[in-house]
């Protein structure tokens, strides 16, 4: 059993067991350095992850392939990040204590595990071990009753989620007689075709991975969670897991039921159609600035997916961009709406937002930026990632999709512009607190990534092409 | 063992029994106005429904892998149960309540 | 590699960021940065100018083809490179562009007080995308620079705008994304259907004539709402009233032509058999738009605003010379774009002097202004003169142009566009009267002064190239002459060869 | 010399436009006077070499436009046309400019008005040496320009900013038919260069155009945009209210030169125009209903300038029938001393109205002969000029056009002539009603402006004393050369007459009673006029009062005014409130902001489904499921 | 034929017990009645034959997860009276959903049919009668589906950190030995009175802390210094 090709997961489980027992046993706080403890082992673990073998291993559950590399690396990145991005916040509302980077590290080793799953069992336990660790830090202000609420909001809702994703898993498994997904894709190709029973249980896999991804109509916890957790937990919330979930999302599809892609295709497309619906409409009248990222996020959710109705390499690898430019320029929004802080209490209106042109340029400039990318306005990133999707839909002739997309992306522009211009246009509020170094590092990079990736796309483009290619085998 | 397929009780029979516990579950979790850990009661009876499943479609497959599923299930909703809890716990610190129609602060 | 020796329109292109990236590294005093940032910006722009020139200069005439080109691989895969080049029809636009920043950076000289470097940065970050779009040769590309244009525009008119600029930045904004996402449906469809995205590979490539139709209406919604055509023009009186004066130049001056340019690049050349069969409703659009605006222009009270509507009006003689697609009406368009861009962005300066004055618009608010400022009033005569066309000023050579195109196509379309001449008259006249003639009965009006040196400077060169273009257009129309040449022949072969195939 | 003819006026009027405020009021208004008399010489010089030797010269300065086909260039073409047109505009002009140093003398900014006045020199001289269609549109709205900058020279005054933007507008109109002209031209002929379009005249007259024949089209569209020049019938209104600019800009451009442009081109297009038969038609009917129509309202107008103006509109009347009917010689010769004398009657006016201290109002005048003898004078000799009075100027070619349109022997030169002849009565008649009125009678005027009254000064004097001799002497000398004998020789083809075309033949043998008519006419104008204002100066009340209606009709110039502006002005000016604020404010504007709201509306929709409650949100997500589900089954 | 009535038994008590969960009005019994799912559920695993599975499901799931459930049921002490009745308003046309739901499901449960080669595809087919049930799930547990374990091994340990981190808390009477603070300490003493009544609430389970009025500060030296 080649148990090593599993290293990056084992490594980090490893170190996060480590971890864990000396962040417990001092008596200060460890807060920092378990932080840094925990980038620094995702770090090695995304080192490990580029130098991963390609193969299936541990009982035929694990399987790494470029698909995988590509997505956990995606992963990894906006965990660390994540994690870096919740120090500042955190030591300021006395959230910083050492669990909180733990168990956004075990939470990693989940979408990784998902990300690499070849088997409903290791997608469900992998799906777990991100959830619950999801779960508590959404919580885990745990003095904030929007925090609790927020939590326990999540977890209701991603319980019977998990139940749904379990009687599919179940239906399926009592179709096919087995778990492993090469050999689902036997059973799902074979000339005789399918049952009733097992489309329903595809419809219900799909149910518990959409609601993930928060994608419509399984979207609904989506705002009220993003508003009510701790804002280093959105960002978390909004970047890695979203990834793991695509990438979960598009590998059962695409593998084991890619035969099936004409069933399943129509509920990704009217999922993805009302997402991006969604998306566009609901942030309109948002003044909380996390709940506005909280329909923000189902709305590029909805263009990811996108890629995915198409079902064809041009639309994973649409698909694949698009995650990947996502997750940047969400950091870096994440990076600013962290920094939103005046007189040291944290503040979240859009409105808090007024005059940030004149008071700090520079937070501006960046928030500026990844807003005009998510409104898709070139030479940004977000342009280009909605463009290889939009690519992939009209080439495959989803022309609903399109359009719809081309229309709402107008739509959602609305109120990315709302925020430029609260930023640009009104008069100050008051200056907010100066950018910790942490946060502004943060925006720095994921803004020069969303200027410059007009540049030199092609590294992307080919990575996701091989991703793309190796997910369809 | 391998009893079981003597038995005139067919495959369907249990996955009717299943089905009905997955939507009396269901009924818990979006009818219910009383508080949140019957609704977390009802998640254990849509695991319950999903485990029965994995065993008897187990049984009739004469395959393993299925029972190992629901023993998994059975871990992780377990462990589900132990988090739910603890989150109901400082939910209800906070609120001092854990009414259903309570638990909407955040919303619009 | 080209008639330059170096990568010259890329330099035109990124010059401009390059002076932006100065001005973001001045740190200091405000008025020392606002005062650095003036003079970097004028710098860069003069310079991006003065290498423009070059341009002029070694442009070969007599070539139909591409030139300066540059080529870059970017996406070699999926056949999108970075492909830059000017021919007849943009060569001169690319040079309008860098003309008239250098004068919009000089008029907002004293106009913009606050945030004096951020306004700096986003002229030049304006400048980048305007010569960047017009010497773009990969439809990507192009559509890069196209939509990338409305983040600085947003900026100058919501930042730097009149009291309703809000409203009239997110109008424009997103009535000009609303028309480009249907256009990039139509850039993607041709991208995968033609595997390039290559302008010069994409003439190549012949578009079925079932995809023609919803092509060409894609491709309708993006340049209709950029030109603007009726009825999809309400967005730029607003924007053009409340952007600052120097935004409302671009706006008129380089802006409008971008919907004109696109419809000449790629309408007409790809989609020949939807170009001839929409003309019609083209023509229609455009005749409406003379008259129709024309006539709200009447009716206008607010200076900016009546110009705008006369843009819009002008913008419909372009469309119709574009749609002639016969030499006179394509050279007419082409030649009433470059006056219209002089003229109008003109006049917008003309409105900014009174307006740095007075700080109104109002046309009521003025009357007698001839008597104090006759210098001025002399300037506005000229540019309000050429505005209606008036023979020897640069308009009259396009819009006799275009009429006598038009008139081989259809001579009440011809007469529509005549139209505009009666009613331009009557709305510039009107203007011109009640501003600048009559009695000086408001006191505060007595106090203004002439013009300053620094407007001399600004207008000098405008009212150059006004009467110019107005009294020896040749040297400009030899630059277009051999493009539209060849438009037109790849047209009518396009035509011969559908005709051979319905046969 | 063909150059500076041109040219000198542009360089006077830039000198003392750009310059005047450096130099002085003087020293520009003088340059301009010199800059006129150097053109005047070449002008004259010219005229000798081009239409006295016969020989035509064409300049080519620069090629203008030259696409796809259609080329053409910046050119001063000579022909006797031109240089008859070259040499009157630049002797009038000079001495109008003369004239104007004395009469603007107490203008604020002298050096603006003698800018104005050069570059309408200029531009009028670009007009009729103009080789191509365009470049004589150049020069067409160029004098428009300069003409509307005239009008408006008082630019505080309301009713003259109103007149200056009357004029241009309805210019305008009959600009846009000229450009529609022009470019029909093109389609047909594949050019706009008068040469080449003349010689292909030929190959093109069975060309049609829409069923029409091309060249009827070509010559009714030219036409149109002449009418609105020349202010004929219908694009008339502009020129009586274009009096409002100063008088020697009444007599420059609204009598002696820019007016006329009109006839110069259809005279230009001589070649088009004979094969266009119904086209000439039109120009005579018009034109004779013009001379009639002005002539009536001319009898009523009280101001001084207007009298004279409308006398200007009835006068291009004859000239268009005259060309109607095929004397294009004819026609120019006329507008050849038409210039003199009416540049002299207005000038003449002006230094009336300077001397009663600028009232222009006939009625307050009266009695100032004895005290303006010199004035008195020259108007009576403008007005015998004007009335066709034998020897004078206007006898040898009003007589002339009129037994042209006898002898054309077509129903509308018939009609033509009848026109004229009443026309002809009625001019007689206002000239010596206006005679009458300012000069003889009692002083009407009050005490102080009376005291006032006084002879103009020299520089005004000597243009008026030139333009009498002009007014007396062209006709005798020109007559000949025009129309006469040396006709042809003297065009030298600058005029074409088609094949069928006789009429310089047939004028010569009418019968005897038609060269007569005229004069009668005259005469009996004159007469009417003498017993209504001096012997019975009651009539005219009376008469009035009897037929108030007509009274009222010609007094308010037939309602013309009135009825465009119902028809036209403010018919457009609801149109353009109802676009701007129904159309654009609430159609077109209501889309997008509808769409807006429409937005807003659907957010708030979508948001209020985020109740908040768990059990909902868990309700939606079955929903969705159970929906799933069901379409798999339904599309199975 | 006995094993089918059992069936019916067992499954019929466990859907009225599921309902109760439901509907019950005091949750403890719902509680309870989950208890008897439980049992009931074990009971039709042992029909089917899966031993191992009704032992954990009883050990397990009614001995900890159900008590736990329990014990934080009477733990928050809830206010059952106040408790509303009944269902959400849109329960009928919840009701209605939910029952398309199940009839939708019946009809592709019904007809359930396995893959053709279901047989081939299967990973772990069950051994037979060799091997006890609990043996079989022994070998393949720690072999075949180690990878697995350990995940769900990590989540537990998750599920241990979250429940901790959570609801844990450092009591405010509760003293430490803290070795640093001890030896960094200078003479000086410092007592902080504690709020009177803060111990009533025990177990950590109390109202959010209202934020704690600065306990006035007393220095014990100045006070000394005061009296003597």
């Amino acid at each position: 059993m080649t148990w090593t090709l599993a290293l990056p997961e084992l490594v980090l489980a490893i170190a996060g067991l480590v971890i864990l027992v000396a962040g417990v046993l001092p008596k200060q706080e460890t807060f920092f350095p378990v932080s840094m403890a925990c980038i620094g082992s995702l770090l090695l673990a995304a080192v490990l992850v580029l130098g991963q073998p390609e193969g299936t291993a541990l009982g035929g559950h694990y399987v790494a392939d470029d698909f995988s590399g590509f997505m956990k690396l995606l992963a990894i990145g906006g965990a660390a990040i994540g994690i870096l991005l919740s120090l500042d916040y955190n030591t300021k509302e006395g959230l910083g204590r050492f669990e909180f980077p733990l168990l956004m590290l075990l939470a990693t080793i989940g979408m990784m595990v998902m990300i690499s799953a070849n088997d409903l069992l290791s997608l469900y336990l992998g799906l777990e071990l991100l959830s619950l660790p999801l779960y508590v830090i959404a919580a885990f202000n745990r003095d904030s009753a929007r925090s609790a609420e927020a939590g326990l909001k999540y977890f209701v809702l991603g319980a019977l989620a998990s139940g749904l994703l379990l009687y599919g898993s179940s239906l399926v498994y009592g179709f096919a007689g087995t778990t492993n997904f090469d050999r689902l894709a036997d059973a799902f190709s074979a000339d005789s075709g399918v049952t009733a029973g097992v489309v329903v249980g595809i419809v219900f896999v799909i149910a518990g991975l959409a609601f993930k991804v928060s994608a419509v109509p399984f979207h609904m916890w989506t705002p009220d969670v993003y508003e009510g957790a701790p804002t280093p937990v959105t960002a978390f919330f909004a970047a890695a897991p979203k990834v793991a979930a695509i990438a979960l999302l598009a590998r059962v599809l695409v593998g084991p039921f890619g035969d099936l892609a004409g069933q399943w295709q129509q509920v990704i497309t009217l999922v993805s159609l009302g997402s991006m619906t969604l998306g566009g409409f609901a942030a309109i009248g948002q003044r909380n600035i996390k709940r506005l990222m909280a329909y923000s996020s189902i709305g590029h959710v909805g263009y990811a997916l996108m890629g995915l109705a198409v079902a064809n390499d041009v639309g994973l690898r649409g698909l694949l961009v698009y995650m990947a430019i996502y997750v940047a320029m969400n950091l870096g929004t994440f990076a600013v709406l962290i920094a939103m802080r005046r007189k040291g209490r944290a503040v979240e209106q859009v409105e808090d937002l007024a005059g940030l042109g004149r008071t700090d340029l520079g937070t501006a400039v960046w928030m500026a930026v990844f807003m005009f990318s998510m409104a898709g306005i070139p030479p940004l990133a977000g342009f280009f990632g909605k463009l290889y999707v939009f690519l992939a839909a009209v080439q495959a002739g989803f022309w609903t999709l399109a359009v719809v997309g081309v229309l709402t992306s107008v739509v959602s522009a609305y109120y990315y512009l709302r925020i430029v211009k609260v930023m640009f246009f009104d008069a100050p509020a008051g200056a907010l607190d100066p950018a910790p170094a942490s946060l502004t590092v943060v925006m720095a990079a994921s803004g020069l990534f969303t200027l410059f990736f007009v540049l030199w796309p092609a590294p992307l483009l080919a990575a996701a092409q091989a991703a793309a290619a190796a997910l369809l085998g | 063992m391998g009893g079981i397929t003597e038995m005139t009780i067919g495959l369907a029979h249990y996955l009717t029994v299943s089905a009905i516990l997955l939507v009396l579950g269901i009924f818990g979790i979006f009818l219910n106005r009383k508080n949140v850990i019957v609704i977390l009661m009802s998640v254990e009876l849509i695991l319950l429904s999903v485990n029965l499943n994995f065993v008897a479609f187990s049984a009739f497959l004469d395959d393993l892998a299925g029972q190992v599923f629901a023993m998994f299930v059975l871990t992780v909703a377990a462990a589900e149960a132990a988090i739910g809890l603890a989150i109901v716990v400082i939910y209800f610190r906070n609120r001092g309540s854990i009414e259903v129609e309570d638990i909407s602060t955040l919303k619009g | 590699m080209n008639a330059a020796g170096f990568p010259l329109l890329s330099l035109l292109t990124f010059l401009p960021l390059a002076g932006a990236a100065i001005i973001l590294f001045v740190r200091g005093e405000e008025a020392v940065v606002a005062r650095n940032a003036r003079w970097t910006a004028l710098w860069t722009s003069l310079l991006v100018f003065f290498l423009s020139l070059i341009l002029w200069v070694k442009f070969d005439t007599s070539s139909a083809g591409f030139q300066f080109e540059e080529k870059l691989s970017w996406l070699p895969e999926f056949g999108v490179g970075y492909h830059m080049g000017v021919d007849g029809i943009s060569v001169l636009f690319v040079l309008l562009s860098t003309a008239l920043t250098p004068l919009c950076i000089l008029a907002s000289w004293e106009a913009i007080e606050t945030r004096v470097r951020e306004y700096m940065v986003a002229f030049l970050i304006l400048e980048t995308m305007m010569v960047g779009m017009f010497a773009a040769l990969d439809f990507i590309i192009f559509y890069v620079f196209f939509e990338a244009v409305l983040i600085p525009m947003f900026l100058i008119i919501g930042v730097w705008g009149g009291p309703r600029r809000v409203y009239a930045a997110f109008k424009f904004f997103l009535y000009t994304l609303l028309g480009s996402v249907l256009m990039l449906l139509a850039i993607l469809y041709l991208w995968y259907n033609a595997g390039t995205t290559d302008i010069p590979e994409l003439f190549e490539y012949q578009v079925p004539r079932a995809a023609q139709t919803w092509i060409f209406f894609a491709f309708l919604a993006s340049f209709a709402v950029k030109v603007p055509m009726w009825p999809v023009h309400t967005w730029l009186p607003d924007a053009h009233v409340e952007a600052p004066t120097a935004g409302s130049v671009i706006l008129a001056g380089v802006l409008l032509k971008m919907g004109a340019y696109g419809f000449l690049r790629f309408s007409l050349p790809l989609l020949p058999e939807a170009s001839v069969q929409f003309a019609p409703l083209i023509f229609v659009l455009s005749v409406v738009a003379v008259v129709y605006t024309s006539l709200v222009a009447l009716a206008q009270e607010d200076m900016k605003k009546l110009i705008a509507y006369s843009s819009v009006a002008h913008m419909g003689i372009v469309t119709i010379g574009i749609f002639t697609i016969n030499a006179q009406g394509l050279s007419g368009a082409l030649f009433t774009m470059l006056a219209h861009g002089v003229v109008s962005g003109a006049l917008f300066l003309c409105v900014g002097v009174l307006y740095d004055r007075v700080h109104s618009r109002d046309i009521l608010r003025y009357g007698g202004v001839a008597k104090i400022m006759p210098s001025y009033a002399m300037v506005f005569m000229l540019f309000t003169m050429a505005s209606v066309g008036l023979p020897g000023t640069a308009n009259f050579v396009g819009e006799f142009l275009v009429i006598v195109g038009a008139w081989r196509i259809n001579p009440w379309v011809a007469f529509g566009g005549a139209l505009g001449m009666v009613l331009g008259a009557a709305y510039m006249l009107y203007l011109y009267r009640r501003v600048i003639f009559g009695k000086l009965t408001k006191p505060d009006l007595r106090a203004l002064l002439d013009l300053s040196p620094r407007e001399y400077a600004v207008f000098a060169p405008l009212i150059l190239l006004a009467l110019w273009m107005g009294v020896y257009p040749q040297p400009f129309l030899d630059f277009f002459e051999a493009s539209v040449a060849a438009l037109v022949q790849r047209h009518e072969a396009a035509m011969s060869v559908s005709r051979l195939a319905g046969m | 010399m063909f150059v500076g003819a041109i040219f000198f006026p542009l360089l006077g009027a830039c000198i003392s436009g750009f310059l005047g405020r450096w130099i002085g009021d003087k020293a520009a208004q003088w340059s301009t006077v010199i800059c006129m008399v150097l053109a005047a010489i070449c002008g004259s010089l010219a005229f000798g070499q081009v239409a006295l030797s016969g020989h035509p010269v064409t300049v080519e300065i620069v090629t203008w436009m030259d696409v796809g086909g259609l080329e053409f260039a910046w050119a001063l073409r000579y022909d006797t046309l031109a240089a008859v047109m070259v040499a009157m505009v630049t002797f009038i002009s000079t001495l109008i400019h003369l004239y104007s140093v004395g009469y603007m003398s107490h203008d604020e900014t002298p050096s603006r008005f003698f800018a104005y006045l050069s570059l309408f020199t200029f531009m009028m001289l670009m007009l009729v040496t103009a080789d191509n269609l365009a470049q004589l549109f150049f020069g067409w709205e160029g004098v428009g320009l300069a003409s509307y900058l005239l009008i408006g020279y008082w630019y505080d005054r309301e009713s003259a900013n109103r007149a200056a933007m009357k004029a241009f507008i309805v210019n305008r109109v009959g600009d846009v038919s000229f450009m529609l002209g022009v470019a029909l031209t093109f389609y047909v002929f594949g050019s706009i260069e008068f040469d080449t379009i003349f010689a292909a005249v030929p190959q093109h007259l069975e060309d049609r155009f829409g069923g029409i024949p091309a060249l009827e089209l070509i010559g009714v569209l030219l036409f149109i945009g002449a009418c609105g020049k020349s202010a004929q019938l219908g694009l008339h209104t502009w020129l009586p209210d274009a009096m409002e600019g100063p008088t020697p800009v009444s007599a420059l451009i609204h009598a002696a030169t820019m007016v006329t442009a009109g006839v110069f081109l259809v005279c230009r297009m001589s070649p088009v125009f004979e094969y266009a038969p119904t086209a000439l038609a039109v120009v005579t009917v018009v034109g004779a209903s013009t001379a009639l129509f002005a002539a009536t309202i001319g009898c009523v107008q009280n101001d001084i300038k207007r009298v004279i103006a409308y006398s200007t509109c009835s006068q291009l009347g004859y000239m268009f029938f005259a060309a109607g009917v095929g004397a294009y010689q004819v026609a120019m010769f006329h507008l050849f001393t038409h210039a003199f004398f009416k540049a002299l009657l207005f000038l003449g006016a002006g230094s009336v109205i300077h001397a009663m201290s600028d009232e222009q109002d006939i009625r307050k005048m009266g009695g100032i002969w004895s005290k303006i003898p010199i004035t008195y004078a020259v108007m009576w000799i403008g007005n015998l000029a004007l009335a066709g009075i034998p020897f004078f100027a206007g006898y040898y070619s009003k007589d002339a056009i009129l037994e042209a349109a006898f002898a054309s022997h077509s129903g509308v030169g018939m009609y033509a002539f009848l026109c004229g002849m009443i026309a002809a009565f009625l001019t007689a008649f206002y000239s010596w009603r206006l005679l009458i009125l300012t000069f003889h009678g009692a002083p009407r005027a009050d005490h102080h402006t009376m005291e006032h009254v006084h002879e103009s000064p020299a520089v005004m004097l000597i243009p008026l004393l030139l333009l009498a001799v002009g007014a007396v002497l062209t006709g005798y000398i020109f007559a000949p050369l025009f129309i006469g004998e040396h006709e042809h020789g003297f065009w030298h083809g600058a005029i074409l007459n088609a094949e069928h075309n006789h009429i310089l033949h047939a004028m010569h043998e009418v019968p005897a009673w038609v060269p007569l008519a005229p004069t009668v006419m005259g005469i009996g104008g004159i007469a009417l006029a003498y017993v209504f204002y001096m012997l019975a100066p009651g009539i005219p009340g009376r008469l009035a009062t009897a037929f108030r209606g007509l009274y009222l009709f010609l007094l308010n110039k037939w309602y013309f005014d009135e009825l465009y502006d119902a028809i036209f002005v403010r018919p457009a000016r609801r149109l353009a409130m109802v676009f701007w604020k129904t159309g654009d404010a609430q159609i077109i504007d209501g889309m997008p902001n509808g769409a807006a709201s429409l937005a807003v509306g659907v957010a708030r929709g979508a948001v209020r489904i985020q109740t908040g409650r768990v059990a909902n949100y868990a309700f939606a997500m079955i929903i969705g499921l159970v929906v799933f589900v069901s379409l798999f089954l339904i599309g199975r | 034929m006995i094993a089918a009535l059992a069936f019916y038994l067992f499954a019929a008590i466990l859907i009225a017990s599921a309902v109760m969960v439901v509907t019950a009005r005091n949750p403890v019994h719902s509680v309870l009645f989950l208890i008897l799912a439980f049992f009931n559920a074990a009971a039709l695993f042992l029909i089917a034959g899966a031993e191992f599975l009704a032992m954990i499901l009883v050990i397990v799931y009614v001995g900890a997860v159900a008590v736990l459930f329990l014990f934080v049921v009477m733990m928050l002490d809830i206010d059952f009276a106040r408790l509303r009745e009944g269902f959400q308003r849109y329960a009928p046309i919840g009701a209605i959903i939910g029952g398309i739901l199940f009839l939708e499901l019946l009809l592709v449960l019904s007809g359930w049919s396995f893959a053709d080669q279901a047989d081939d595809l299967r990973l772990s087919p069950n051994p037979g009668a060799s091997v006890t049930n609990a043996a079989a799930l022994g070998r393949i547990l720690y072999t075949d589906y180690v990878y697995l374990f350990q995940l769900a091994g990590l989540i537990l340990l998750v599920a241990m950190i979250g429940a901790i981190v959570l609801t844990h808390r450092e009591r405010a009477g509760t003293k430490r030995q803290d070795i640093a603070v001890q030896v960094a300490r200078s003479g000086s003493v410092v007592l902080e009175e504690v709020p009177v009544g803060a111990g009533i609430k025990a177990l950590g389970i109390r109202r959010p802390p209202e934020p704690e009025a600065e306990p006035p500060k007393v220095t014990h030296d100045a006070h000394h210094g005061g009296h003597h």
